[in-house]
Order: structure tokens, then C-alpha cells, then sequence
């Protein structure tokens, strides 16, 4: 079985424990514009990216990134890895199992994207041809076990992914739909002709399973940003330019 | 194609972003050849020894590194390592021990097939004037077989080089993370940046290991004549 | 170890391993005809095509399956050359495997005595009737240990299809982990699978490489 | 007197610019056997392998049966049907066994039938003791019935000229005498030979005339019996002081 | 009489199964020569390399010197400093120089001062020939050479038994003599030697004693000069006929 022992004196990951190192270690994406990415000087940017350099601010302490694919979040943790997950981390059931998620910071929901010329528009359509999908991630887990008369392409990366699409590899893609959105605002010859599927789910901050010290820290740190407005900042500087006016900030940020 | 492809490279730093996730990967190599290359003729050393236990635990650690794909034994050690031994490293450490090991595994091998070429008759010789077995090692069966072991040591070396190419799959960011990040930020401009990115690291790759395996060829080729002649 | 989890994963285990074996006999197969032609040309020293041959060995030789297959699979359908995924993988497998088959089969050419090739001529076969019944009887039997390696050596590459989203075991197995979280579990069922095939495999071809020497030279 | 079987004239063998063979000259008689003495690296080898086309020489001519031949590649494949060639190292095809060993050059090359080698083939092994061994591979022969086989092999082209490099250097030596024997009774038949040795007992014997190489050139060229009674240079005679015990 | 310095009792020695060594014993007196003789497969080589540490066998004792060896490997260290043996394959160390390959033993084993080592091994090399060669590596040596230099590197240990094993038999025919005339010397010298060899006026002139073997067992034990008059077995005189020509 799978060894948690992050007990509360020898959890490397505590918020005292990260305080006297000075840094903490946050997993995020790498090749995920407008999510966490790294643009072309050679900078990691992104929406989770900023919420990442904030939470480093305010716990005074330097981050240190660590870029993950969507199969690898968990066991970034398990194994000690990162301190933090930033990296588009979906609350599902299961992941409550294996990690401790902090209070969410988005809203998502399953959308698929398909060429203009072929449009899928309803999941029916998708019957006996492939879909493209990030292993790992929800869009994975809900169309392995909900449709399975459709052949899945499961990709390492985002970019695998994207790029197997606009090779036409298969009928469409499917993942979180904020993503699709700011992707076909660059590749206009896309649509996403399936806006939501399946139950709305939120996006959180997550923690080792046990990690009460960095949780509790986080909930508040998530709350206080809350209030003072600085998802919405996030928002507009990093979100705002890939989105097509049809997106609204509250389509996606939590303002509670 | 719209505009050249290739003016990807010139977006910003990216081209010196490619070299630096090169050398990144070549940094792991680089220091796996190194420690993998002295354990190696340790092991290597230790195998030719008439100790059947020891011989069995060390061509036990060679087979699981031969069977076992390099890719699995980096998530082994990335993530198994941590969960079940509380050892933890980075990406790049981890990267750099299992190359180190892998090296050190297939460089035993080297080792001992060059040790136990050396003609039976010179080492009969040496015990016939009294050398000890460490003088044995010494003065004659290490002298008399490196020259056997270099062209194959730098074959191995083009394969590390290689297989660094899995580290982006443990998240270092080597090359080939680098370049997905390059296509994956311009690809509303770049729509072919697959292309020449993945091409452009292919012709980085041979570069670094052609010149390698041509040293490796050229030794190989003047040892066979160096034997016979 | 959660028993249960490996013994509900097991089909698909199951699946991804005929999948592995499936694409690396096909791989392998290929490499081994294109690595024969390979060696033929370089014997006979054809002009223009042995330059090819050496120019490719070269290529395929010195960079990584990874980034061969990816400019395959991402690379070429972006100037208008698509394959299917699994086409990809065998032809990524062929092009890297070919230059391995190539290199182990002329080492077994050259390996063949120069004076069995003298007592050829002296008893006057010409340079086919050499070839056919001295040189690559004799040398393609010395390239049987190199070609076991590489049989190994492929097989295990097919780890690499991976990245394209082909289910063989290492993408079934990140897959799971991806899905369901137990790391442990999958990875060491990971491990066996692999040993599964390639323990006996390398036992196999001990065996032949011990049979065929002896058939052949009689030590 | 009858037209020499084998006139080799003025030739010349280098490596790169190392001169192996120097102004050879020489006649071989249809029916009699020419022994090759000499020291370590004096070219006898290469004399021999120059006669069967396996080395090629930049200079001379060797007219084989009347027929000229220079170095190029094409006339030797005939010509090596009619020259037959035993050396040093046991050679036979560890592929194939003793009879496939033998029919292989008349069968693929002399296009004969397999019956009438065959039959020919095994009446040969008799006359070297080896009939039994037909099926056998040559991993399971002493080397002395390897080199048997060898000379067998070399026959049943029946070549009008045999070569023979060292055919025992490398034979235990309880195992000499049964090959040299079965050279002596070639020789007794009528066989033209010439033979590279390092038996002088055997030399003597065999030897119609005796040619004695030194650093590639021919010192001396003298009939046997007054080459080991008389030999003419003083180096002859240093060589075959040395060379008794 | 005095102890013999070497004294093999009841020697035994398989590979496996397979028996190669049967109940030898015999005695070499300090001063005296013994030949090995026998075919090919006999045992000569095993038996010589058992008197030298380079095999095991299972049972039987050697007595050297009056101190008696098992087959353990402890005592041989230090015996094989008073035993010295020559291969006859060139067992030169390559990447040597000649004088390297001669005073690796005494500095590194015997511990002695790098100066007087040298000297003695200048004055062996003088004294076979070779004084000019000592800065020369092996590969630039002939075969008789290298056998030369072979013999050297182990005398300059001051072994008091000398082991030779066919050293003349990879040696081109004229070089033969030189390496045969340095061990007669060493002979004439009291050296105390056992020698395998087939050259049988060499056996002849050196030996004492003749061991002759075949199948592993002593067939005969006599003093030399009465084996090649009258071998007192039918098969040591077959063995004698099949070697002369
Ligand atoms: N392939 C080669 N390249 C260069 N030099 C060669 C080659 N083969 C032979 N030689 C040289 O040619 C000379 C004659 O060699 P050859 O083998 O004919 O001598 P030999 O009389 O047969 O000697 P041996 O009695 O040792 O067989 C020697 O000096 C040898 O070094
Ligand atoms: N390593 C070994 N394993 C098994 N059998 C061996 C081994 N070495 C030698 N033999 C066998 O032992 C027997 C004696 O061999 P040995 O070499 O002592 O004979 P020899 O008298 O020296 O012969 P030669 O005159 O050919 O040198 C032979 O039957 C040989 O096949
Ligand atoms: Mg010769
Ligand atoms: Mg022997």
C-alpha cells in the first residue's frame, strides 16, 4: 500500500516546514496557455501560475516550479515531489481519495472541440470514431466510463493532444472547457460545439492526503484573495485575451 | 505553410531556450556516463571474480536494467522510490541515478567481456611469476583490455545520450519539454511548429551523438587491426 | 499491494500486452528484412545505394526513437504525410531497428574467415555461389547473438509508442495510474509484464544462439 | 621436349610499396613436383597464392597450359578448376559435411552430375582412408582427416596442377605422416605439384626440384637430390643446417 | 642419496568426468632433466601446469623442496617464485616493454631494488642474445625472440626448477634451434628442468629421465639414453616411429 506518512512532525510539507526552506514546490503545467505555460522569453506565466507567485508572496517564501503532466499530479504529491498542485486540478471523487484538495478557485466542466467543417455538437455524434483525450484527466475518467463505444486517443501531454487534433488523428478532443475556449480563440478553423457535459465541477488547490498544516493555510490564503479581488485581477491579465467575448468572468473565476 | 516555419526559432529566446533544455539533458548524460562509468568497471571488475553469490547479485542488477524499459525504471524511481522508501529526489537527480545505474549495469558487461578476452595464457603467465590477483588486475588484465572497452563505452555513451529523451517524461526540462512548450505557446502563429521544433531536436540529437559513434567506428576498426597486426 | 486492483485491471493488462507483442513482431519483422537488404547492399558493395544504406545507418543510429516517432506522428502530418498511429510506431521501430539489423548482420558477413573465402574461390565458385553457399550461410550465423540483442532491445523500445497514444502496456499502465492512482500496483505489474515476455524470450535466444553456433561451427 | 605444364615469368608482388616478389621465374613440368624452401616471410605463400589468382601481381605473366594469364579476375575462375589448392589452415566448410564439402565445387561450378561426383567422391575418400566419414561434419574430424578431406576436396576438380601451402604446419605430429603419405603416392602417380614445406625429410623425398626463396627473390633453382647434397648458396645451407636438429 | 627436489606422489586430476591425470608419481632430482613425451591429449600439459599451482587436482601430493603442497591456492604464491614455467604460446605481456615483462616479477612480487634487477636481467638477456631488444615491446619481436625473452623473465626470478611446455612448437622451423640451444645451455648449467617437447634429437640430447605418457598414465619411466635404444613399450615405439619421417 501506499506509505502517507506525512504525520505532522516529520511532514516535509507543513507551512512551517516550507517557511524554513524558504521555498515551496508547486506543480503547475507547462504547456497550457493561458493556464501555465511558458512564453516565448522563457517564463512561466498563466493564470494558476500568478495564483501560484501569490501564494508563494504571502507565505514569504520563493516558489519553485514544478511542470507535471495531467497523469503525474497525483504522485507529485505521494512521492513528495510538490508541496502544492496549481495545475487545473479538477475536484472529483476519486482524487478526494488520494489527495486533499483546498477550496476551489474555478468552475469547469467538460467541452469538446471539433473542426468548423466537422462539427460535433452532441455526444451522440461521437459514436464509433476516436476522441482525443489528456491522460488523466477528468474528460479522460468521464468518457472511459460513461461511453465506451468511443475509442479514446489518451495523450501524456497538451501538447501531444492538441497537436494529434489539429493533425486530424481523430473526430475531437475533449478536456476542460475553459482550455477549449482560449484554443479556439487562436485556432479559429475549431469550434467547441459541446460547451458542457456532464455535472459542473470546480477547480482547487491540492495538498498531500493528510497535509492539514498546508490545507488550512491555503483555505484561508484562497478565501482572503477571494475578498480582495485578486482572481478577478487574475482574470483579466491572463485569462481575458484568449477568451472569446462569449466567456465572462464569471463563467469561470468564484466569487463567493 | 503561411510565413517560413523556421522563423519559429527566432520568437523571442526560444532558440536559446532549445540549448538550454540540451543542456540540461546533456548535463544528465553527462555525469551519468561519469558515475556510471567508474561503478561500472567496479562491477565489471567484481564480475570476472570466482564468487558465485556476488556474481549472481551483480548479473541479477544487470538483467533488471536489460529488461526492464528505461522509461519504467524512471517512473519506478520517480515515484516509487519516494512512496515506499522515503527517499526523495528531484527529476534531474532521479534522471541522472537511473542513467547512472543503467550505465553502470551495461558498463559491468563491458568490462567483464573485455577482462575475460584477454587471452587465458597472459594471465597464466602473470600467476606463474607470482603476481597477486590485484597485481593480475593491474599490470596485466586492465592494461591489456581497455583498448577493447572504449569503442564499446562510447557506443554506450551515444545510447545514454539518447535515451535522455524519456526525461521529459519524469518532467525534467530537457529538450524536448522545452520544444513542447515552444510549439504549444506559439501554435496560434506556428501552426507547423511540430514539424520544425521535433526536427530541429532530431538534428541536435545526431549531432551530439554522430561524432561519437564515428570516434567509436574509427577505434573499433584500428583495435581489430592492432590485434592482428 | 491491493490485489483486487490488479485483478481488475488484468483484461486490460492483458489487452496491452498482445499489443506490445503485436506491434514488436511486426517491428522487429520489418527490421530484420530491411536490415538484410541493408546488409546485402553494403556486401556487395552496390554503388549509390550502399551510400544510402551508410547514410541511413547513420541517421537512425544516432537520435532517439522518441523524437523519430514524434516527428512521425506530429511532424510530418503538418506538411501533408499522415500515418495512423500504429503504423507510426512499427515504422518508427523499422527505422531505428533496421540500422541495428543492418550493423549486426554485416558484423556476422564480416566475421565469416578469410580463408573460407579463399578456399571458395580456390575451389572456383564466383562471387554469388560465395555469397549463397560459404559467406552468408557461415555469417548470418555469427550475427545470431547481435541479432538477439536486438530483438530485445526493440521489444523494449515499444515502450516509447507511449507518446502516441498507442495502448500498449506503458501507456496502459500510465494510463491506469493516471486514472486510479495506484502507482504501485500498476507500475510492478508494469515490470512483470515485461519480464513475462522478455525472460523466456532471452532464454529462447540463448539457446538458439547456442544451437545454431553449434550447428554450424561445432563449438 | 614437351611444352612445360606451368611457365611463370618475371613476376613481380608488392603490398603498397613493400616489394614481396621479385623477378620470379620458373618452370613447372606436366608430372613432377616442385618444392618451395625458404625462411619465415621469404613469399612463398604468396608465390603459391599468386599461381591460383588469390593475390593479384603488378608485373609477369604465368601461362598456365599455354594459356596466358594476367592478374585480372576473369580467366582464374576456369583456371582454378584445373588448379587445385590445399593451405595451412583446415578450411573445409564447417557449414556443410565431408561430401557436401567436395561436390560443391563440381556440382555449382563444373555443373557435373551429382551421381557420377558422388561416386567419384567416395572412391577418393577411400584412397585417403576416410570413406566412413562422408556424413560426417568437420568439427567432428581430428585435424589430420580435415586436411585429408581438404586434399580430397582439391581432386575431385581434377585439377592438372595441386597446390600445397604447409598442408601439416598445423597438425599434431603424430598426424603429419599420414598426409605426407598420401602427397608421396600423389606424386607417384603422375600428379604435377608444387608444395611449400617445412619437412626436410619429406622435401627430400618428394622434391624434383627445389626452389629456395629468400626475401622474395629465387636464390637457387636445382634439381632435388643435389640441392640437399650440394646446396649451391651459402645462405641454402645455412637454412638447412638450422633446420635439422 | 640426496632428497629429490620435486616429488609427485599419486597425482590425480579430472575435468568433470572425465579422468585426464592417473595415479602419476614420479621424482626429479635437483640438477637433472626430465622429458615428457606422449601423444597428443596425454595429459603432458595438464600434468606440468598441476606442478605449478595453474590447476587443481584432487588428490595426490607434490613435495617440493621438502615442503609439501596441496591444491590450495596459498602455497603456490610463493612456490611459483622457485618455479619458473614457459608457455608455448608467446605469453609475452604486450603492453609491456621487454624489460618491463622481465622485472614486473622481482619488483613487484620479490620486492627487489629496481637497479640490481636490471642488471641480472641484462646480463640474461646478454647472455641469450637479446641484450639489444630490452626497450623493444613484444610485437616487434619474432616468435624465437619473444621465447627467448620469455625463458629470461622467468630465470631472473632464480627459480630453482624450470617448466617448459613445447616452447618451440608456434616457432617458424629455423628459429627452433636458437631457443632449443639456450635451454641445453641452461641444461649443461644444472639447471633443474622438466620439459615437454617434440622434438625428438632435442628429447634425445637433454633428457635424463623420459617420461613417457599416454591417456594420463606414466607408460614408462626410463633414464633417456635406454628409452630411444630400446623403448620398453610397443606403443612408446610406435610413438617414436610415427615421429621421425
Ligand atoms: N596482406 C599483406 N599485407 C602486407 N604484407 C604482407 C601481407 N601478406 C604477407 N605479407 C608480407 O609478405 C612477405 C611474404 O609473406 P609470405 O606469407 O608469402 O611468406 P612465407 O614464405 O609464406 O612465410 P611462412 O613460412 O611464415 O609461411 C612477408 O614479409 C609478409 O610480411
Ligand atoms: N579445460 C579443460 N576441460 C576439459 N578437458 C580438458 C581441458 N584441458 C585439457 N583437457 C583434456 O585433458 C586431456 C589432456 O590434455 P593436455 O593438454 O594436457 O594434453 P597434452 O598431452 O598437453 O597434448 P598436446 O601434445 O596436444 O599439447 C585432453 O584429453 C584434453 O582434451
Ligand atoms: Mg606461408
Ligand atoms: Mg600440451
Amino acid at each position: 500500500g501506499n506509505s502517507s506518512g506525512s504525520s505532522s512532525s516529520s511532514n516535509p510539507s507543513s507551512v512551517s516546514a516550507i517557511k524554513k526552506n524558504g521555498t515551496i514546490k508547486i506543480a503547475v503545467f507547462g504547456d497550457l496557455p493561458p493556464y501555465g505555460w511558458v512564453d516565448k522569453n522563457g517564463n512561466r506565466t498563466g493564470y494558476d501560475v500568478a495564483l501560484a507567485r501569490q501564494i508563494a508572496k504571502d507565505l514569504n517564501v520563493k516558489v519553485k516550479f514544478v511542470q507535471v503532466n495531467a497523469n503525474n499530479r497525483v504522485d507529485a504529491l505521494k512521492s513528495n515531489k510538490v508541496d502544492l498542485v496549481l495545475a487545473n486540478f479538477t475536484v472529483t471523487p476519486e482524487r478526494k481519495q488520494v489527495v486533499d484538495f483546498a477550496n476551489p478557485y474555478m468552475k469547469v466542466s467538460i467541452g469538446v472541440v471539433s473542426p468548423k467543417k466537422n462539427p460535433i455538437t452532441n455526444v451522440n455524434q461521437l459514436k464509433g470514431k476516436s476522441l482525443i483525450v489528456n491522460k488523466g484527466t477528468t474528460a479522460e475518467n468521464y468518457f472511459t466510463s460513461k461511453y465506451k463505444d468511443i475509442s479514446l486517443q489518451k495523450y501524456d501531454s497538451k501538447t501531444e493532444q492538441f497537436n494529434a487534433l489539429k493533425n486530424g488523428r481523430a473526430a475531437a478532443l475533449a478536456d476542460d472547457n475553459s482550455y477549449l475556449y482560449a484554443w479556439v480563440k487562436n485556432h479559429p478553423d475549431y469550434t467547441v460545439g459541446i460547451k458542457t457535459l456532464g455535472p459542473n465541477q470546480y477547480i482547487a488547490p491540492a495538498v498531500k492526503k493528510g497535509n492539514q498544516s498546508l490545507l488550512k493555510w491555503v483555505n484561508k490564503e484562497i478565501t482572503k484573495l477571494n475578498h480582495n479581488g485578486f482572481f478577478k485581477k487574475d482574470y483579466n491579465e491572463n485569462l481575458k485575451p484568449y477568451f472569446g467575448s462569449d466567456i465572462t468572468a464569471e463563467d469561470i473565476i468564484i466569487t463567493k | 505553410m503561411g510565413h517560413s516555419g523556421i522563423n519559429i526559432f527566432f520568437e523571442g529566446a526560444n532558440f536559446i531556450r532549445l540549448l538550454g533544455g540540451l543542456y540540461v539533458s546533456a548535463k544528465i548524460a553527462l555525469l551519468a556516463i561519469l558515475f556510471g562509468g567508474v561503478l561500472g568497471i567496479v562491477l565489471g571488475v567484481l564480475r570476472t571474480l570466482h564468487n558465485p553469490l556476488l556474481r549472481m547479485i551483480l548479473r541479477l542488477y544487470l538483467e533488471f536494467f536489460r529488461i526492464v524499459p528505461t522509461i519504467v525504471l524512471l517512473f519506478l524511481f520517480y515515484y516509487i522510490l519516494p512512496q515506499s522508501f522515503n527517499i526523495n529526489f528531484k527529476a534531474d537527480t532521479v534522471g541522472t541515478l537511473v542513467f547512472s545505474l543503467w550505465m553502470a549495469a551495461e558498463m559491468s558487461d563491458i568490462v567483464r567481456g573485455a577482462l575475460i578476452s584477454v587471452p587465458r595464457h597472459q594471465v597464466e603467465a602473470g600467476k606463474a611469476i607470482g603476481l597477486n590477483p590485484f597485481q593480475l588486475y593491474r599490470y596485466i588484465l586492465l592494461p591489456q583490455s581497455v583498448h577493447l572497452m572504449i569503442p564499446a563505452t562510447i557506443n554506450l555513451m551515444t545510447r545514454i545520450i539518447k535515451t535522455t529523451s524519456l526525461l521529459l517524461l519524469i518532467s525534467v526540462v530537457d529538450v524536448i519539454n522545452v520544444g513542447q512548450q515552444i510549439i504549444e505557446a506559439n501554435s496560434h502563429r506556428y501552426q507547423d511548429g511540430a514539424f520544425w521544433v521535433y526536427g530541429f531536436i532530431f538534428i541536435l540529437y545526431f549531432i551530439l551523438c554522430y561524432p561519437l559513434s564515428r570516434l567509436a567506428r574509427r577505434l573499433e576498426r584500428r583495435g581489430k587491426v592492432g590485434a592482428n597486426g | 499491494m491491493d490485489w483486487t486492483v490488479i485483478q481488475q485491471s488484468m483484461p486490460i493488462f492483458i489487452k496491452g500486452f498482445w499489443l506490445t507483442l503485436r506491434l514488436s513482431f511486426f517491428g522487429i519483422l520489418g527490421a530484420a528484412v530491411a536490415g538484410l537488404l541493408c546488409s546485402f547492399v553494403q556486401y556487395f558493395k552496390v554503388p549509390v545505394l550502399r551510400q544510402i544504406v551508410s547514410a541511413y545507418v547513420e541517421l537512425s543510429r544516432n537520435t532517439p526513437l522518441l523524437i523519430q516517432l514524434f516527428f512521425l506522428y506530429y511532424g510530418l502530418p503538418q506538411v501533408g504525410i499522415k500515418f495512423p498511429a500504429e503504423i507510426c510506431g512499427i515504422i518508427g521501430l523499422i527505422f531505428l531497428g533496421g540500422s541495428y539489423m543492418a550493423e549486426g548482420f554485416s558484423g556476422g558477413l564480416n566475421g565469416v574467415p578469410k580463408t573460407q573465402v579463399e578456399s571458395g574461390l580456390a575451389i572456383g565458385l564466383n562471387q554469388f555461389q560465395l555469397a549463397r553457399y560459404i559467406v552468408f550461410p557461415q555469417g548470418l550465423m555469427l550475427s545470431v547473438p547481435a541479432f538477439a540483442a536486438n530483438v530485445i532491445f526493440l521489444i523494449k523500445e515499444t515502450s516509447i509508442f507511449t507518446v502516441l497514444a498507442i495502448p500498449e502496456l506503458t501507456n496502459t499502465a500510465l494510463d491506469l495510474i493516471g486514472m486510479y492512482y495506484h502507482t504501485n500496483e500498476y507500475l510492478s505489474l508494469l515490470v512483470l509484464a515485461y519480464a513475462v515476455i522478455l525472460i523466456p524470450l532471452s532464454i529462447i535466444l540463448t539457446w538458439l544462439e547456442k544451437k545454431v553456433r553449434y550447428g554450424t561451427f561445432g563449438n | 621436349m614437351a611444352e612445360p605444364l606451368l611457365k611463370v615469368e618475371h613476376l613481380q608482388k608488392s603490398y603498397g610499396n613493400k616489394r614481396v616478389l621479385e623477378d620470379i621465374s620458373f618452370e613447372v613440368d606436366e608430372g613432377s613436383v616442385v618444392v618451395l624452401l625458404g625462411p619465415s616471410g621469404s613469399g612463398k605463400s604468396t608465390l603459391i597464392r599468386c599461381l591460383n589468382g588469390l593475390e593479384v601481381f603488378q608485373s609477369g605473366s604465368i601461362v598456365f597450359n599455354g594459356e596466358t594469364v594476367q592478374s585480372s579476375q576473369k580467366n582464374w575462375r576456369r583456371l582454378r578448376q584445373q588448379i587445385g589448392m590445399v593451405f595451412q589452415s583446415y578450411d573445409l566448410f564447417p557449414n556443410m559435411t565431408v561430401m557436401e564439402n567436395i561436390l560443391l565445387g563440381p556440382m555449382k561450378v563444373q555443373k557435373r552430375k551429382k551421381d557420377e561426383a558422388a561416386r567419384q567422391a567416395l572412391s577418393l575418400l577411400k584412397e585417403v582412408g576416410m570413406e566412413q566419414y562422408a556424413e560426417a561434419y568437420p568439427r567432428e574430424l581430428s585435424g589430420g582427416q580435415k586436411q585429408r578431406v581438404a586434399i580430397v576436396r582439391a581432386l575431385e576438380l581434377n585439377p592438372r596442377l595441386m597446390l600445397f601451402d604447409e598442408v601439416t604446419a598445423s597438425l599434431d605430429p603424430e598426424m603429419v605422416r599420414g598426409v605426407l603419405e598420401i602427397i608421396l603416392r600423389l606424386a607417384k602417380e603422375n600428379m604435377t605439384m608444387i608444395v611449400v614445406t617445412h619437412e626436410m625429410n619429406f622435401a627430400r623425398q618428394i622434391g624434383d626440384k627445389i626452389l629456395f626463396l629468400e626475401d622474395g627473390k629465387i636464390l637457387e633453382q636445382t634439381p632435388g637430390s643435389q640441392f640437399f647434397a650440394r646446396p649451391q648458396t651459402d645462405r641454402a645451407k645455412k637454412f638447412l643446417e638450422s633446420m635439422d636438429f
